[in-house]
Protein backbone atom coordinates (compact mmCIF):
# COMPACT_ATOMS: atom_id res chain seq x y z
CA UNK A 1 0.00 0.00 0.00
CA UNK A 2 1.26 3.25 -1.12
CA UNK A 3 0.17 6.89 -0.43
CA UNK A 4 -0.21 8.82 -4.09
CA UNK A 5 -1.06 12.43 -4.23
CA UNK A 6 -2.99 12.99 -7.84
CA UNK A 7 -3.98 16.77 -8.79
CA UNK A 8 -6.65 16.80 -11.20
CA UNK A 9 -6.90 19.48 -14.59
CA UNK A 10 -9.49 19.98 -16.72
CA UNK A 11 -11.90 17.20 -18.13
CA UNK A 12 -10.51 14.69 -14.92
CA UNK A 13 -10.57 17.49 -12.57
CA UNK A 14 -14.44 18.37 -13.61
CA UNK A 15 -15.25 14.29 -13.64
CA UNK A 16 -13.10 13.86 -10.20
CA UNK A 17 -15.39 17.05 -8.85
CA UNK A 18 -11.59 17.93 -6.98
CA UNK A 19 -8.62 19.49 -7.65
CA UNK A 20 -6.29 17.32 -5.90
CA UNK A 21 -6.63 14.55 -3.62
CA UNK A 22 -3.94 11.06 -1.67
CA UNK A 23 -4.98 8.28 -2.35
CA UNK A 24 -3.84 4.83 -0.76
CA UNK A 25 -3.64 2.27 -3.69
CA UNK A 26 -1.83 -1.13 -4.37
CA UNK A 27 -1.28 -0.05 -7.67
CA UNK A 28 1.93 -1.24 -9.17
CA UNK A 29 2.40 1.08 -12.05
CA UNK A 30 1.01 4.89 -13.53
CA UNK A 31 -0.95 2.62 -15.76
CA UNK A 32 -2.49 0.19 -13.28
CA UNK A 33 -3.12 3.41 -11.28
CA UNK A 34 -5.27 5.03 -13.69
CA UNK A 35 -7.48 1.75 -14.63
CA UNK A 36 -8.20 1.63 -10.54
CA UNK A 37 -9.41 5.70 -10.52
CA UNK A 38 -10.85 5.50 -14.02
CA UNK A 39 -12.84 2.86 -13.15
CA UNK A 40 -13.98 4.39 -9.48
CA UNK A 41 -14.58 7.92 -11.03
CA UNK A 42 -15.59 7.38 -14.87
CA UNK A 43 -13.71 8.98 -16.34
CA UNK A 44 -14.33 9.27 -19.58
CA UNK A 45 -10.89 9.42 -21.73
CA UNK A 46 -9.34 6.61 -22.21
CA UNK A 47 -5.36 5.86 -21.21
CA UNK A 48 -4.31 6.60 -24.84
CA UNK A 49 -5.60 9.94 -25.09
CA UNK A 50 -3.68 10.84 -21.68
CA UNK A 51 0.11 11.55 -20.74
CA UNK A 52 1.26 11.24 -16.98
CA UNK A 53 3.39 12.98 -14.86
CA UNK A 54 5.19 11.53 -12.56
CA UNK A 55 6.98 13.95 -9.63
CA UNK A 56 6.44 17.08 -12.13
CA UNK A 57 7.70 15.20 -15.00
CA UNK A 58 6.64 13.49 -17.79
CA UNK A 59 7.27 9.79 -17.74
CA UNK A 60 6.24 6.55 -19.05
CA UNK A 61 2.93 4.54 -18.21
CA UNK A 62 4.91 1.98 -16.77
CA UNK A 63 6.71 3.83 -14.04
CA UNK A 64 6.57 2.16 -10.51
CA UNK A 65 4.64 4.07 -8.27
CA UNK A 66 6.66 4.57 -4.74
CA UNK A 67 5.81 5.69 -1.88
CA UNK A 68 4.64 9.76 -2.04
CA UNK A 69 4.92 10.29 -5.40
CA UNK A 70 2.78 13.12 -6.75
CA UNK A 71 0.83 11.86 -10.37
CA UNK A 72 -1.03 14.13 -12.56
CA UNK A 73 -2.85 12.76 -15.21
CA UNK A 74 -2.83 14.98 -18.66
CA UNK A 75 -5.43 15.35 -21.22
CA UNK A 76 -5.27 16.04 -24.50
CA UNK A 77 -3.40 19.56 -24.41
CA UNK A 78 -4.94 22.92 -26.30
CA UNK A 79 -2.88 25.93 -25.64
CA UNK A 80 -2.60 28.88 -27.37
CA UNK B 1 12.00 32.78 -21.30
CA UNK B 2 8.20 31.00 -21.22
CA UNK B 3 5.92 31.91 -18.75
CA UNK B 4 2.27 31.80 -17.53
CA UNK B 5 0.22 35.01 -16.96
CA UNK B 6 -3.18 34.98 -14.77
CA UNK B 7 -2.68 38.73 -15.97
CA UNK B 8 -3.63 40.66 -19.17
CA UNK B 9 -0.99 40.13 -21.12
CA UNK B 10 1.02 43.33 -23.04
CA UNK B 11 2.67 43.14 -26.35
CA UNK B 12 4.36 46.14 -26.44
CA UNK B 13 5.86 45.90 -23.02
CA UNK B 14 6.44 41.88 -23.82
CA UNK B 15 8.56 43.23 -27.29
CA UNK B 16 10.85 45.51 -25.00
CA UNK B 17 12.33 42.38 -23.47
CA UNK B 18 13.69 40.97 -27.21
CA UNK B 19 15.24 44.53 -28.47
CA UNK B 20 18.96 43.70 -29.18
CA UNK B 21 21.17 46.15 -31.70
CA UNK B 22 22.37 42.73 -33.58
CA UNK B 23 18.41 42.13 -34.20
CA UNK B 24 17.32 43.15 -37.75
CA UNK B 25 14.07 40.95 -37.29
CA UNK B 26 11.49 40.19 -34.99
CA UNK B 27 8.28 38.29 -35.68
CA UNK B 28 5.28 38.10 -33.23
CA UNK B 29 2.70 35.37 -33.16
CA UNK B 30 -0.52 36.60 -30.78
CA UNK B 31 -3.04 34.13 -30.52
CA UNK B 32 -6.30 35.59 -30.19
CA UNK B 33 -9.98 34.17 -28.61
CA UNK B 34 -11.82 34.03 -31.71
CA UNK B 35 -15.81 34.42 -31.57
CA UNK B 36 -16.30 30.85 -33.67
CA UNK B 37 -14.67 27.58 -33.28
CA UNK B 38 -15.65 24.53 -36.13
CA UNK B 39 -18.94 26.35 -36.34
CA UNK B 40 -19.91 27.37 -33.09
CA UNK B 41 -20.22 30.89 -31.69
CA UNK B 42 -17.98 30.97 -28.81
CA UNK B 43 -18.25 33.61 -25.56
CA UNK B 44 -15.78 33.09 -23.88
CA UNK B 45 -13.06 30.55 -22.51
CA UNK B 46 -11.13 29.18 -19.57
CA UNK B 47 -7.63 28.54 -19.41
CA UNK B 48 -6.09 25.94 -17.27
CA UNK B 49 -2.55 24.90 -16.85
CA UNK B 50 -0.49 22.06 -14.95
CA UNK B 51 1.92 25.27 -13.64
CA UNK B 52 5.05 23.57 -13.04
CA UNK B 53 5.40 21.38 -15.87
CA UNK B 54 4.26 23.88 -18.30
CA UNK B 55 7.12 26.43 -17.67
CA UNK B 56 9.27 23.22 -17.70
CA UNK B 57 8.20 21.85 -21.22
CA UNK B 58 7.79 25.83 -22.21
CA UNK B 59 11.49 26.49 -21.42
CA UNK B 60 12.33 23.09 -23.31
CA UNK B 61 10.90 24.21 -26.34
CA UNK B 62 12.62 27.26 -26.54
CA UNK B 63 15.81 25.79 -25.79
CA UNK B 64 15.07 23.37 -28.57
CA UNK B 65 14.21 26.20 -30.77
CA UNK B 66 17.86 27.86 -30.30
CA UNK B 67 19.56 24.82 -30.61
CA UNK B 68 18.20 24.51 -34.22
CA UNK B 69 17.87 28.02 -35.38
CA UNK B 70 19.99 31.53 -35.36
CA UNK B 71 17.47 33.16 -33.27
CA UNK B 72 18.74 36.26 -30.55
CA UNK B 73 16.18 36.15 -28.18
CA UNK B 74 12.44 33.98 -28.26
CA UNK B 75 9.99 34.41 -25.71
CA UNK B 76 6.55 32.92 -25.15
CA UNK B 77 3.77 33.73 -22.59
CA UNK B 78 0.45 31.89 -22.31
CA UNK B 79 -2.39 33.00 -20.81
CA UNK B 80 -4.49 31.06 -17.36
CA UNK B 81 -8.17 32.03 -16.43
CA UNK B 82 -11.28 33.20 -18.01
CA UNK B 83 -10.91 34.92 -21.24
CA UNK B 84 -13.38 37.09 -23.46
CA UNK B 85 -13.44 37.62 -27.21
CA UNK B 86 -10.78 39.28 -28.78
CA UNK B 87 -8.59 38.80 -25.46
CA UNK B 88 -5.03 37.39 -26.14
CA UNK B 89 -4.54 33.97 -25.60
CA UNK B 90 -1.11 33.85 -26.27
CA UNK B 91 2.21 35.90 -27.16
CA UNK B 92 5.28 34.90 -28.81
CA UNK B 93 7.93 37.02 -30.03
CA UNK B 94 11.37 36.05 -32.08
CA UNK B 95 14.30 38.47 -32.60
CA UNK B 96 17.40 37.06 -35.20
CA UNK B 97 19.61 38.70 -37.09
CA UNK B 98 17.80 37.56 -40.34
CA UNK B 99 14.01 36.88 -41.10
CA UNK B 100 14.08 33.18 -42.34
CA UNK B 101 15.15 32.19 -38.59
CA UNK B 102 12.70 34.55 -37.17
CA UNK B 103 9.81 33.20 -38.72
CA UNK B 104 10.53 29.58 -38.43
CA UNK B 105 11.44 30.17 -34.76
CA UNK B 106 7.82 31.95 -33.95
CA UNK B 107 6.52 29.17 -36.00
CA UNK B 108 7.93 26.17 -34.65
CA UNK B 109 7.29 27.59 -30.49
CA UNK B 110 3.82 28.08 -30.96
CA UNK B 111 3.17 24.91 -33.08
CA UNK B 112 5.30 22.67 -30.29
CA UNK B 113 3.37 24.96 -27.45
CA UNK B 114 -0.10 23.94 -28.92
CA UNK B 115 0.98 20.57 -28.90
CA UNK B 116 3.27 19.24 -26.03
CA UNK B 117 2.28 21.77 -22.91
CA UNK B 118 -0.01 20.97 -20.12
CA UNK B 119 -2.90 23.83 -20.52
CA UNK B 120 -5.94 23.21 -21.33
CA UNK B 121 -8.93 25.17 -22.85
CA UNK B 122 -12.70 25.17 -22.28
CA UNK B 123 -14.87 26.85 -24.77
CA UNK B 124 -18.05 27.97 -23.74
CA UNK B 125 -20.41 28.61 -25.95
CA UNK B 126 -23.52 31.13 -26.70
CA UNK B 127 -25.53 28.18 -27.03
CA UNK B 128 -25.32 27.55 -23.34
CA UNK B 129 -22.76 24.66 -23.56
CA UNK B 130 -19.14 24.42 -23.16
CA UNK B 131 -16.44 21.79 -24.43
CA UNK B 132 -13.06 21.01 -22.96
CA UNK B 133 -11.14 21.50 -26.72
CA UNK B 134 -9.18 17.87 -27.95
CA UNK B 135 -11.12 15.87 -24.72
CA UNK B 136 -14.69 15.42 -26.23
CA UNK B 137 -15.47 11.42 -26.56
CA UNK B 138 -18.03 10.55 -29.25
CA UNK B 139 -21.79 10.65 -28.85
CA UNK B 140 -23.37 11.69 -25.22
CA UNK B 141 -20.60 11.13 -22.75
CA UNK B 142 -19.49 14.92 -24.07
CA UNK B 143 -22.42 16.32 -22.89
CA UNK B 144 -22.77 14.37 -19.84
CA UNK B 145 -19.09 16.18 -19.40
CA UNK B 146 -20.64 19.67 -20.29
CA UNK B 147 -23.87 19.98 -19.22
CA UNK B 148 -26.05 23.26 -20.75
CA UNK B 149 -26.62 25.47 -18.27
CA UNK C 1 -2.94 48.79 -46.41
CA UNK C 2 0.26 50.02 -47.66
CA UNK C 3 1.78 53.31 -47.05
CA UNK C 4 5.09 55.05 -46.37
CA UNK C 5 5.79 57.22 -43.07
CA UNK C 6 8.39 59.66 -42.37
CA UNK C 7 7.53 59.42 -38.70
CA UNK C 8 8.18 56.57 -36.34
CA UNK C 9 6.09 53.63 -36.58
CA UNK C 10 4.12 52.41 -33.02
CA UNK C 11 3.42 49.05 -33.70
CA UNK C 12 0.77 48.97 -30.46
CA UNK C 13 -1.20 51.36 -32.57
CA UNK C 14 -0.95 49.78 -35.65
CA UNK C 15 -2.07 46.17 -34.38
CA UNK C 16 -5.43 47.88 -33.23
CA UNK C 17 -6.04 48.77 -36.63
CA UNK C 18 -5.86 44.83 -36.98
CA UNK C 19 -8.62 43.36 -34.44
CA UNK C 20 -11.26 41.51 -35.83
CA UNK C 21 -13.88 39.19 -33.72
CA UNK C 22 -13.31 36.51 -36.63
CA UNK C 23 -9.57 37.04 -36.86
CA UNK C 24 -7.35 33.81 -34.33
CA UNK C 25 -4.37 34.64 -35.02
CA UNK C 26 -2.05 37.92 -35.17
CA UNK C 27 1.67 37.83 -36.91
CA UNK C 28 3.55 40.66 -37.05
CA UNK C 29 6.88 41.17 -38.94
CA UNK C 30 9.53 44.17 -37.90
CA UNK C 31 12.17 44.85 -39.67
CA UNK C 32 15.10 46.88 -37.52
CA UNK C 33 17.91 48.90 -38.57
CA UNK C 34 21.13 46.49 -36.75
CA UNK C 35 24.18 47.11 -36.08
CA UNK C 36 26.36 45.05 -38.94
CA UNK C 37 25.61 43.91 -41.99
CA UNK C 38 27.58 41.59 -44.45
CA UNK C 39 30.74 41.95 -41.78
CA UNK C 40 30.76 46.08 -42.05
CA UNK C 41 29.28 48.03 -38.24
CA UNK C 42 26.63 50.14 -39.36
CA UNK C 43 25.45 53.63 -37.50
CA UNK C 44 23.17 54.85 -38.82
CA UNK C 45 20.85 54.83 -42.87
CA UNK C 46 18.84 56.20 -44.76
CA UNK C 47 15.73 55.22 -47.12
CA UNK C 48 14.53 56.63 -50.23
CA UNK C 49 10.86 55.87 -51.78
CA UNK C 50 9.74 56.67 -54.96
CA UNK C 51 6.42 57.21 -53.16
CA UNK C 52 3.46 56.97 -55.54
CA UNK C 53 4.96 53.99 -57.18
CA UNK C 54 6.02 52.47 -53.91
CA UNK C 55 2.61 52.77 -52.64
CA UNK C 56 0.96 51.11 -55.54
CA UNK C 57 3.04 48.03 -55.94
CA UNK C 58 2.91 47.86 -52.50
CA UNK C 59 -1.50 48.04 -52.41
CA UNK C 60 -0.61 45.34 -54.87
CA UNK C 61 0.97 43.17 -52.90
CA UNK C 62 -1.43 43.04 -50.36
CA UNK C 63 -4.28 42.26 -52.53
CA UNK C 64 -2.04 39.29 -54.06
CA UNK C 65 -1.53 38.32 -50.78
CA UNK C 66 -5.01 38.17 -50.01
CA UNK C 67 -5.83 36.06 -53.12
CA UNK C 68 -3.74 33.80 -52.41
CA UNK C 69 -4.58 33.02 -48.33
CA UNK C 70 -7.96 33.47 -46.43
CA UNK C 71 -6.22 36.52 -43.99
CA UNK C 72 -8.70 38.82 -42.58
CA UNK C 73 -6.41 41.99 -42.56
CA UNK C 74 -2.97 42.84 -43.98
CA UNK C 75 -1.07 46.03 -43.51
CA UNK C 76 2.59 46.96 -44.10
CA UNK C 77 3.80 50.26 -43.12
CA UNK C 78 7.74 51.20 -44.28
CA UNK C 79 9.39 54.22 -43.05
CA UNK C 80 11.42 56.73 -45.13
CA UNK C 81 14.09 59.18 -43.97
CA UNK C 82 17.04 58.51 -41.54
CA UNK C 83 16.74 55.83 -38.85
CA UNK C 84 19.68 54.94 -35.97
CA UNK C 85 20.24 51.88 -34.85
CA UNK C 86 17.56 49.46 -33.17
CA UNK C 87 14.69 51.74 -34.72
CA UNK C 88 11.67 50.20 -36.49
CA UNK C 89 12.50 50.42 -40.46
CA UNK C 90 9.07 48.48 -41.52
CA UNK C 91 6.43 46.50 -39.65
CA UNK C 92 3.82 44.07 -41.33
CA UNK C 93 1.04 42.90 -39.62
CA UNK C 94 -1.45 40.15 -40.66
CA UNK C 95 -4.70 38.42 -39.04
CA UNK C 96 -6.42 35.53 -40.03
CA UNK C 97 -8.98 33.19 -38.51
CA UNK C 98 -5.80 30.38 -38.03
CA UNK C 99 -2.06 30.97 -37.93
CA UNK C 100 -0.64 28.79 -40.89
CA UNK C 101 -2.18 31.42 -43.08
CA UNK C 102 -1.24 34.27 -40.87
CA UNK C 103 2.44 33.33 -41.07
CA UNK C 104 2.39 32.73 -44.70
CA UNK C 105 1.12 35.67 -45.72
CA UNK C 106 3.16 37.56 -43.32
CA UNK C 107 6.09 36.22 -44.77
CA UNK C 108 5.15 36.56 -48.71
CA UNK C 109 4.40 40.73 -47.87
CA UNK C 110 7.64 41.43 -46.46
CA UNK C 111 9.32 38.88 -49.23
CA UNK C 112 7.64 40.89 -51.85
CA UNK C 113 8.23 44.26 -50.36
CA UNK C 114 11.85 43.99 -50.06
CA UNK C 115 11.73 42.72 -54.00
CA UNK C 116 9.65 44.70 -55.50
CA UNK C 117 9.11 47.83 -53.85
CA UNK C 118 10.93 51.38 -54.57
CA UNK C 119 12.66 51.91 -51.62
CA UNK C 120 16.58 51.95 -51.46
CA UNK C 121 18.64 51.99 -48.35
CA UNK C 122 21.80 53.65 -48.17
CA UNK C 123 24.01 52.62 -45.40
CA UNK C 124 26.43 54.27 -43.28
CA UNK C 125 29.37 52.30 -41.69
CA UNK C 126 31.04 53.62 -38.54
CA UNK C 127 34.49 53.75 -40.90
CA UNK C 128 33.07 56.75 -41.99
CA UNK C 129 31.93 55.27 -45.93
CA UNK C 130 27.98 54.55 -47.09
CA UNK C 131 26.74 52.25 -49.87
CA UNK C 132 23.63 52.17 -51.50
CA UNK C 133 22.40 48.92 -50.81
CA UNK C 134 22.20 46.40 -53.87
CA UNK C 135 23.69 49.20 -55.87
CA UNK C 136 27.28 48.24 -55.59
CA UNK C 137 29.62 48.33 -58.98
CA UNK C 138 32.55 46.28 -59.05
CA UNK C 139 35.76 47.70 -57.66
CA UNK C 140 36.79 51.23 -57.33
CA UNK C 141 32.83 52.41 -58.66
CA UNK C 142 31.86 51.95 -55.52
CA UNK C 143 34.05 53.44 -53.43
CA UNK C 144 33.47 56.62 -56.27
CA UNK C 145 30.02 56.77 -55.38
CA UNK C 146 30.73 56.57 -51.36
CA UNK C 147 33.44 58.52 -51.14
CA UNK C 148 34.55 58.38 -47.43
CA UNK C 149 33.45 61.56 -45.49
CA UNK D 1 12.42 66.54 -79.99
CA UNK D 2 10.22 65.70 -76.75
CA UNK D 3 10.61 67.20 -73.44
CA UNK D 4 11.04 64.07 -70.58
CA UNK D 5 10.45 64.96 -66.89
CA UNK D 6 13.52 62.91 -65.17
CA UNK D 7 13.13 61.94 -61.52
CA UNK D 8 16.23 60.36 -59.98
CA UNK D 9 16.35 58.52 -56.77
CA UNK D 10 19.15 56.71 -54.45
CA UNK D 11 22.31 56.27 -56.02
CA UNK D 12 20.95 58.11 -59.61
CA UNK D 13 20.03 60.95 -57.38
CA UNK D 14 23.66 61.28 -56.19
CA UNK D 15 25.69 60.42 -58.92
CA UNK D 16 23.55 62.99 -61.34
CA UNK D 17 23.43 65.85 -58.19
CA UNK D 18 19.77 66.34 -58.82
CA UNK D 19 16.21 65.52 -57.87
CA UNK D 20 14.94 66.25 -61.08
CA UNK D 21 15.42 67.53 -64.33
CA UNK D 22 13.37 67.97 -67.95
CA UNK D 23 15.50 67.49 -70.73
CA UNK D 24 14.92 67.78 -74.02
CA UNK D 25 15.49 64.19 -76.14
CA UNK D 26 15.60 62.60 -79.52
CA UNK D 27 15.37 59.03 -77.74
CA UNK D 28 12.91 56.70 -78.78
CA UNK D 29 12.33 54.89 -75.88
CA UNK D 30 13.01 54.57 -72.35
CA UNK D 31 16.11 52.56 -73.06
CA UNK D 32 17.62 54.63 -75.34
CA UNK D 33 17.27 57.65 -73.28
CA UNK D 34 18.81 55.97 -70.05
CA UNK D 35 21.81 55.35 -72.84
CA UNK D 36 22.22 59.01 -73.69
CA UNK D 37 21.69 60.10 -69.91
CA UNK D 38 24.11 57.00 -68.79
CA UNK D 39 26.65 58.35 -71.42
CA UNK D 40 26.28 62.19 -70.36
CA UNK D 41 26.21 61.25 -66.57
CA UNK D 42 28.42 58.55 -66.05
CA UNK D 43 25.98 56.17 -64.51
CA UNK D 44 27.51 53.36 -62.74
CA UNK D 45 24.33 51.00 -63.38
CA UNK D 46 23.75 49.09 -66.59
CA UNK D 47 20.12 49.14 -67.66
CA UNK D 48 20.06 45.06 -66.77
CA UNK D 49 20.13 46.46 -63.11
CA UNK D 50 17.33 49.15 -63.42
CA UNK D 51 13.87 48.50 -64.23
CA UNK D 52 11.73 51.91 -65.64
CA UNK D 53 8.74 53.42 -64.69
CA UNK D 54 6.62 55.78 -67.49
CA UNK D 55 4.07 58.26 -65.92
CA UNK D 56 4.42 56.83 -62.54
CA UNK D 57 4.18 52.62 -63.50
CA UNK D 58 6.77 50.02 -64.23
CA UNK D 59 7.11 49.83 -67.99
CA UNK D 60 9.07 48.05 -70.38
CA UNK D 61 12.44 49.17 -71.54
CA UNK D 62 10.77 49.01 -74.54
CA UNK D 63 7.81 51.92 -74.24
CA UNK D 64 7.62 54.88 -76.81
CA UNK D 65 8.50 57.69 -75.16
CA UNK D 66 5.71 60.68 -75.83
CA UNK D 67 6.26 64.50 -75.21
CA UNK D 68 5.76 64.97 -71.70
CA UNK D 69 6.01 61.43 -70.06
CA UNK D 70 7.72 61.67 -66.61
CA UNK D 71 10.19 58.40 -66.18
CA UNK D 72 11.86 57.50 -62.92
CA UNK D 73 14.70 54.60 -63.53
CA UNK D 74 14.97 52.45 -60.48
CA UNK D 75 17.87 50.92 -59.12
CA UNK D 76 17.51 47.53 -57.70
CA UNK D 77 15.22 48.00 -54.42
CA UNK D 78 16.68 47.40 -50.68
CA UNK D 79 13.31 47.61 -48.75
CA UNK D 80 13.06 46.18 -45.28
Amino acid sequence: MKTIHVQYFAILREQRGLTQEKIATTAATAADFYAELRARHNFTLAPEHLRVAVNEEFAPWTTPLREGDSLVFIPPVAGG
Amino acid sequence: MFRLSAQPLDPAQLAHLLHDPRAGACVTFEGWVRNRNEGQAVQALDYEAYAPLAEREGERILAEVRAKLPVLEATCVHRVGSLALGDLAVWVGVTAEHRGAAFDACRMIIDEVKARVPIWKKEHYTSGTTAWINCATRGPAADLSSPPK
